[in-house]
């Protein structure tokens, strides 16, 4: 396939995108919901074509994506990280397991008074909290997907001269990597999500803030849109993310 | 030698102009506020040319919050300085916060002032109320238990005898969706506040049927609050900042300056123009002291009747927690 | 070395002076995480020559594999001691190659990556580590399956590639852990003949476990043969047939051989069938 | 990929096993090292409450807290908004597993349902659900029915993507295999595909079930009524941090009891796997 039939099948590909556009727009046309809650898909787009010619309203995508990106890394390096060591040595997983799954279960926002006592309200209070939202999917696909390393494996490159530490990094980890990214994938869904609650309670900007202020303000419409642009982020992250997993994992095929 | 003594000098230097640089640092003030527009910091520092001491004594930065509670934690945890409070949360952060330092400055808005507006509670135009009485059993819709308006909401019903959960009871919704919980009938009472009050199918589908002023007759509703620590230390840049922002209400209350008005309030809101046109800084709007200067009897009243519908433990002197020396200060040199 | 140990492998077995691997009085107690811990290895005395081809036969479960596991320096010793030319085994090292039945071939390498790993665990130079791994996988037969994955080879290529990967480093010590086990019959055929001529051209010391009796004698020096569980040495044969005779598995000497073993691993096999049931 | 059948023992090799000791010393020492920095943790909150460095409304000390939580506890208010809470959860949550399954297999088994609900998933997962909130009101109203609806709304993706890697995964032989064994297309997912991919779709229950609980808790702090979130909600309104603080402390012990009950749940139904021989955590 080259480039025009590759565009129709893309197109086809994500023709129930379309539909549910359709949907969102038969709704409001038929008056399956109050206009006064969910506009009509038309509206939202004319005032998201507004939004999007903002100056401003890139700087708070900006802003919102460096807040949700950290998060993410640092929920992927060290849950991924965490997630291993507590595969390989049995004092981390005794020692960080009951920490790990009492913060997990916790509504982050509602720890924004303690994460506010002591990194404030600016932009290492939201890294922390989408960090911690994020980081248990990744912790548990580290941890599964090490814990399946054969161990024929681990001994095979022992005996081929590999120290421990290099066995950890050249067997382990590739060994944890199919599940700890699928974990990552779940996370990247989830840092979206924070990013926006994360947002809305307290921000100076931020797509989160937008939502907020712009629903509090009953600028719907507007808010939509903003939604609608964090669902199309959060579809373009998902596409580039399984492109960069087929990648990564091709040795599997 | 010449390189030394250069040196030596320029060493010399450097704590002096470092000191004059810190001097000549403007106090930076951050304001919490919730609604755009409707919460006039968000469009009183818009103007530059008619701000004379922004910039130099003080600074200011905005940082949005969704309510109340998070607010009274970023002033406790000294994350922002200036805080939007209705009267209800102010007693609230003292009594049960303990946030003896906290003092009003400034009116942002009142209830129940003759001549201006008051915030309704709607019932259906054709629907099954038309008295007070008829609530018994039904669903009323609040934003929230013990919040301003809902304080107002429950006394009124009170003094009709009509009691939560004994007589009626109380759902909660944002303000932007009340129209819809009323005209969707799951609500057969709402409470709305500008500009959702007025919006067109809820002023053609619903009646008032009683208001805030009926409740709670005039009130201090909305006021602004600082920590007395902060004050204390930035009073000069405090009555600055005070002065800037009473000259630049009054420029937008100005009728001459209406359409600069307007352009602001849709800019910052990115709602269009009509959504304020009809209201905004007019009679039809709350009142808002020309001065910035609350009124504090008004604030006391309404926060007794808070504390005897039991929404706040222990009776207390709010007067006590007044300063509103600089905001004076401030209206003073406009004179 | 303490004499009396080296008295007591002569006892076990021939070629006593040039004794490389000496495992003395070694037993192992299993202790999985829920039930009883199993008695897998009872002590067992072996000596094994420099270049020595020893096959290490048994039925299924019988410990061998714990036994190659434990020279492998993979599980420690509890009781008794391994001794490789002198030294106590304490964990896994390039000197003892070990290759498994399940090829353990790394699946995110090709096959020149995971031939090069052992090689880049030493500290030679790129440009001959390149040529090593070149050299071990024409060896073996790979040639132009050098960027292939795992996944794309068949079971033949994946044990050649392992092969290749072990022999690369050129380790003194060959352990083999039913190598040929999973491949079907030809190919297990082709690559005994084949890690034959490997081992003429360049003798090594080969622990080859197996449970298949006519591999043992077309294969080894010198038989051990294991019985069921708890194992232990039942008895150890010497064989001598010239391997290049291309009609040997059809000998008469080779046939009595393989009854003659047959017979000593059949009435283990049996426990080891009823052992389990 | 391929985890299910593999042979072999459990990975952590012996050379990291704490040695001879009886079971039960070791598991008892663990027990004590393993809950140290939560214990660490809780003391230094008890020591920073009490400095006077904060004041008890930005931090209470945990005396007080759990003061407060033993009042509620004998008041029963506590146990009825656990309950309410915990009912939400679990309710939204077995909606999602059993939806999320059934659309999983249904997506990884059929290249129509694949198609369509593909992309739905990749934009659905990462949409803030809660912008929706005020349309679930208007359609199923204040109560239980908006907000499980909503629970299950947002805890069903992970179950989904779980499942999808989880029916993958399973190797081509085996499906053949049961194919060739005259297995029925329905057997085929019951005894086959079901179970094989059990281990992902339960790492994805897994990572589920506490999304419930945090959407629940959400849910009752945007809409009110009774449960946790809600005795948050009107505790944060009334300046009332004590409250703010045990429900914290509340959805914490509930959360973590849930996560426990899971992995045990999960070491149970995936006896058969390799991983069980070792205690399952996290």
């Amino acid at each position: 396939m080259r480039s025009g039939p590759a565009f129709a099948a893309g197109l086809f590909r994500y023709l129930p995108i379309v539909f549910l556009l359709l949907l969102w727009h038969m709704a409001s046309t038929f008056h399956l919901v109050s206009t006064a809650v969910l506009p009509p898909l038309s509206s939202v787009l004319s005032s998201g074509y507004d939004l999007v010619s903002t100056a401003e309203f890139w700087d708070n995508t900006g802003s919102s994506m460096y807040r949700g990106g950290m998060g993410l890394l640092l929920a992927i390096v060290i849950g991924g990280a965490l997630g291993i060591a507590m595969a390989w040595w049995k004092p981390i997983r005794y020692v960080s397991s009951p920490l790990v799954e009492i913060f997990y279960p916790l509504p982050k926002s509602a720890l924004i008074p303690i994460t506010a006592l002591w990194l404030g309200f600016g932009d290492a209070s939201k890294i922390l909290l989408i960090f911690l939202g994020c980081m248990l999917p990744v912790t548990i696909g580290a941890f599964n997907g090490a814990r399946g390393a054969e161990q024929t494996l681990i001994w095979s490159a022992r005996s081929l001269g590999a120290s421990r530490w290099r066995t950890l990094l050249d067997v382990v980890v590739p060994s944890a990597l199919p599940e700890l990214l699928n974990g990552a994938r779940t996370a990247l869904a989830l840092s979206f999500i924070l990013l926006v609650s994360s947002e809305m309670i307290v921000a100076r900007k931020g797509l989160g803030y937008l939502i907020g202020f712009l629903g509090d303000g009953g600028n719907y419409d507007a808010m939509f849109a903003v939604v609608l642009v964090v669902a199309a982020l959060g579809f373009f992250a998902d596409r580039v993310y399984l492109a960069f997993a087929r990648r990564v994992l091709r040795w599997r095929e | 030698m010449r390189l030394w003594k250069t040196l030596l000098g320029a060493a010399l230097a450097l704590p002096l102009t470092l000191g004059a640089a810190l001097a000549q640092t403007p106090v930076k003030i951050r304001i919490a506020w919730v609604v755009p527009v409707a919460n006039s910091p968000t469009i009183l520092y818009e103007k530059p040319d008619i701000l004379k001491f922004k910039g130099k004594s003080y600074d200011i930065e905005l940082i949005r919050f969704q309510g109340t509670p998070p607010m009274i934690t970023a002033l406790a945890a000294g994350e922002v300085d200036v805080a939007l409070l209705a009267y209800s949360s102010l007693a609230l952060a003292i009594q049960n916060a303990g946030m003896e330092d906290l003092r009003v400055i400034a009116d942002e808005a009142q209830e129940g002032v003759d001549g201006y507006y008051t915030s309704p509670f709607m019932v259906l135009k054709d629907g099954p109320i038309n008295t007070v009485a008829d609530i018994k059993g039904k669903v009323i819709a609040t934003v929230g238990q013990g919040s301003a308006v809902d304080i107002a909401m429950r006394a009124y019903l009170k003094k009709n005898g009509l009691e939560d959960k004994r007589d009626y009871s109380s759902v909660e919704g944002a303000f932007p969706n009340m129209r819809a919980l009323l005209t969707e009938k799951k609500a057969d009472l709402i409470s709305v506040v500008l500009p959702f009050s007025i919006n067109p199918e809820l002023v053609e589908k619903g009646k008032t049927l009683f208001t805030v002023k009926d409740s709670l007759g005039k009130s201090e509703f909305i006021v602004w609050v600082a920590k007395d620590g902060f004050l204390q230390k930035n009073k000069a840049a405090v009555t600055d900042f005070m002065e800037d922002s009473i000259r630049s209400l009054k420029y937008l209350m100005d009728p001459k300056n209406r359409a600069e008005l307007l352009q602001t309030a849709a800019r910052v809101s990115k709602l269009p123009e009509a959504a304020f046109s009809g209201w905004i800084y007019t009679n039809k709007d709350l009142y808002r002291d020309p001065d910035m200067l609350p009124d504090v009897e008004a604030l006391q009243r309404s926060i007794d009747i808070q504390q005897s519908l039991g929404l706040l433990k222990n009776k207390m002197d709010i007067s006590k927690y007044v300063d509103v020396s600089m905001t004076q200060a401030a209206a003073k040199r406009l004179k | 070395m303490d004499s009396a140990v080296l008295d007591r492998a002569a006892a076990g077995g021939a070629q006593a002076a040039n004794a490389q691997i000496v495992i003395d009085r070694l037993s192992h107690t299993y202790r999985p995480a829920h039930g009883r811990p199993v008695l897998a290895i009872d002590d067992v005395s072996l000596t094994v020559g420099r270049r020595e081809f020893l096959a290490l036969l048994g039925p299924s479960g019988c410990g061998k594999s714990t036994l190659l596991y434990q020279l492998g320096g993979f599980l420690p010793t509890e009781t008794g001691t391994i001794t490789v030319d002198g030294k106590k085994v304490q964990g896994p090292g390039p000197d003892r190659g070990i290759v498994f039945q399940h090829f353990a071939l790394f699946p995110w390498k090709t096959v020149r990556a995971n031939v090069m790993y052992g090689l880049q665990r030493m500290s030679l130079p790129k440009a001959e580590q390149e040529r090593r791994a070149q050299e071990f996988i024409d060896l073996v037969g790979l040639s132009g399956f050098e960027d292939s994955y795992p996944s794309q080879l068949s079971g033949g290529m994946k044990q050649r590639c392992a092969i290749a990967r072990t022999l690369a480093i050129d380790p003194e010590i060959l352990l083999m852990d039913e190598p040929f086990g999973a491949l079907d019959a030809q190919t297990r055929h082709l690559m005994q003949t084949e890690l034959l001529a490997i081992w003429n051209r360049s003798p090594k010391t080969v622990i080859f476990v197996t449970h298949d009796v006519q591999e043992a004698v077309y294969l080894a020096q010198r038989v051990a043969v294991m019985s069921a569980r708890p194992g232990r040495i039942k008895a150890i044969i010497d064989l001598d047939f010239d391997r290049r005779d291309p009609h040997l598995t059809k000998s008469k000497a080779f046939v009595d051989k393989v009854d003659e073993i047959w017979e000593l691993v059949r009435g283990e096999a049996i426990k080891a069938q009823a052992g389990k049931a | 990929m391929a985890r299910i059948n593999q042979g072999g023992a459990p990975m952590a090799s012996p050379e990291h096993d704490s040695g001879q000791l009886p079971h039960f010393v070791r598991s008892f020492g663990w027990g004590v090292v393993a809950w140290l920095p939560v214990i660490i943790l809780l003391v230094a909150w008890e020591v920073v409450a009490r400095s006077g460095t904060v004041t008890p409304f930005m931090l209470p000390t945990l005396t007080r807290v759990f003061e407060r939580m033993g009042s509620e506890l004998v008041s029963g208010e506590l146990p009825i908004a656990v309950g309410l809470t915990l009912w939400r959860a679990l309710a939204g949550f077995v909606i999602a597993a059993v939806l999320g399954i059934a659309l999983g297999l249904a997506m990884a088994r059929n290249r129509f349902f694949y198609w369509f609900f593909d992309p739905i998933i990749s934009v659905g997962f990462p949409i803030p659900k809660i912008a929706f909130l005020p349309i679930l009101v208007l359609w199923l109203g204040f109560f239980d029915l908006s907000k499980i609806t909503m629970i299950a709304f947002n805890t069903i993706f992970p179950v989904v993507t779980a499942t999808i890697v989880g029916v993958y995964s399973v190797e081509k032989e085996i499906i053949w295999s049961a194919r060739n064994l005259g297995t029925s297309e329905r057997g085929m997912l019951w005894e086959i595909l079901l179970p094989a991919a059990m281990p992902q779709i339960f790492t994805g229950l897994q990572v589920a079930l506490p999304i419930a609980l945090i959407v629940g808790v959400l849910t009752e702090m945007a809409m009110g009524g009774y449960g946790v979130g809600g005795s948050m909600q009107t505790a944060s309104r009334m300046a009332d941090s004590l409250g703010v603080f045990a429900g914290i402390f509340e959805i914490a012990v509930v959360g973590y009891v849930m996560v426990k009950l899971m992995a045990m749940l999960r070491r149970h139904l995936l006896r058969w796997h390799q991983e069980s021989q070792e205690p399952t955590t996290v």
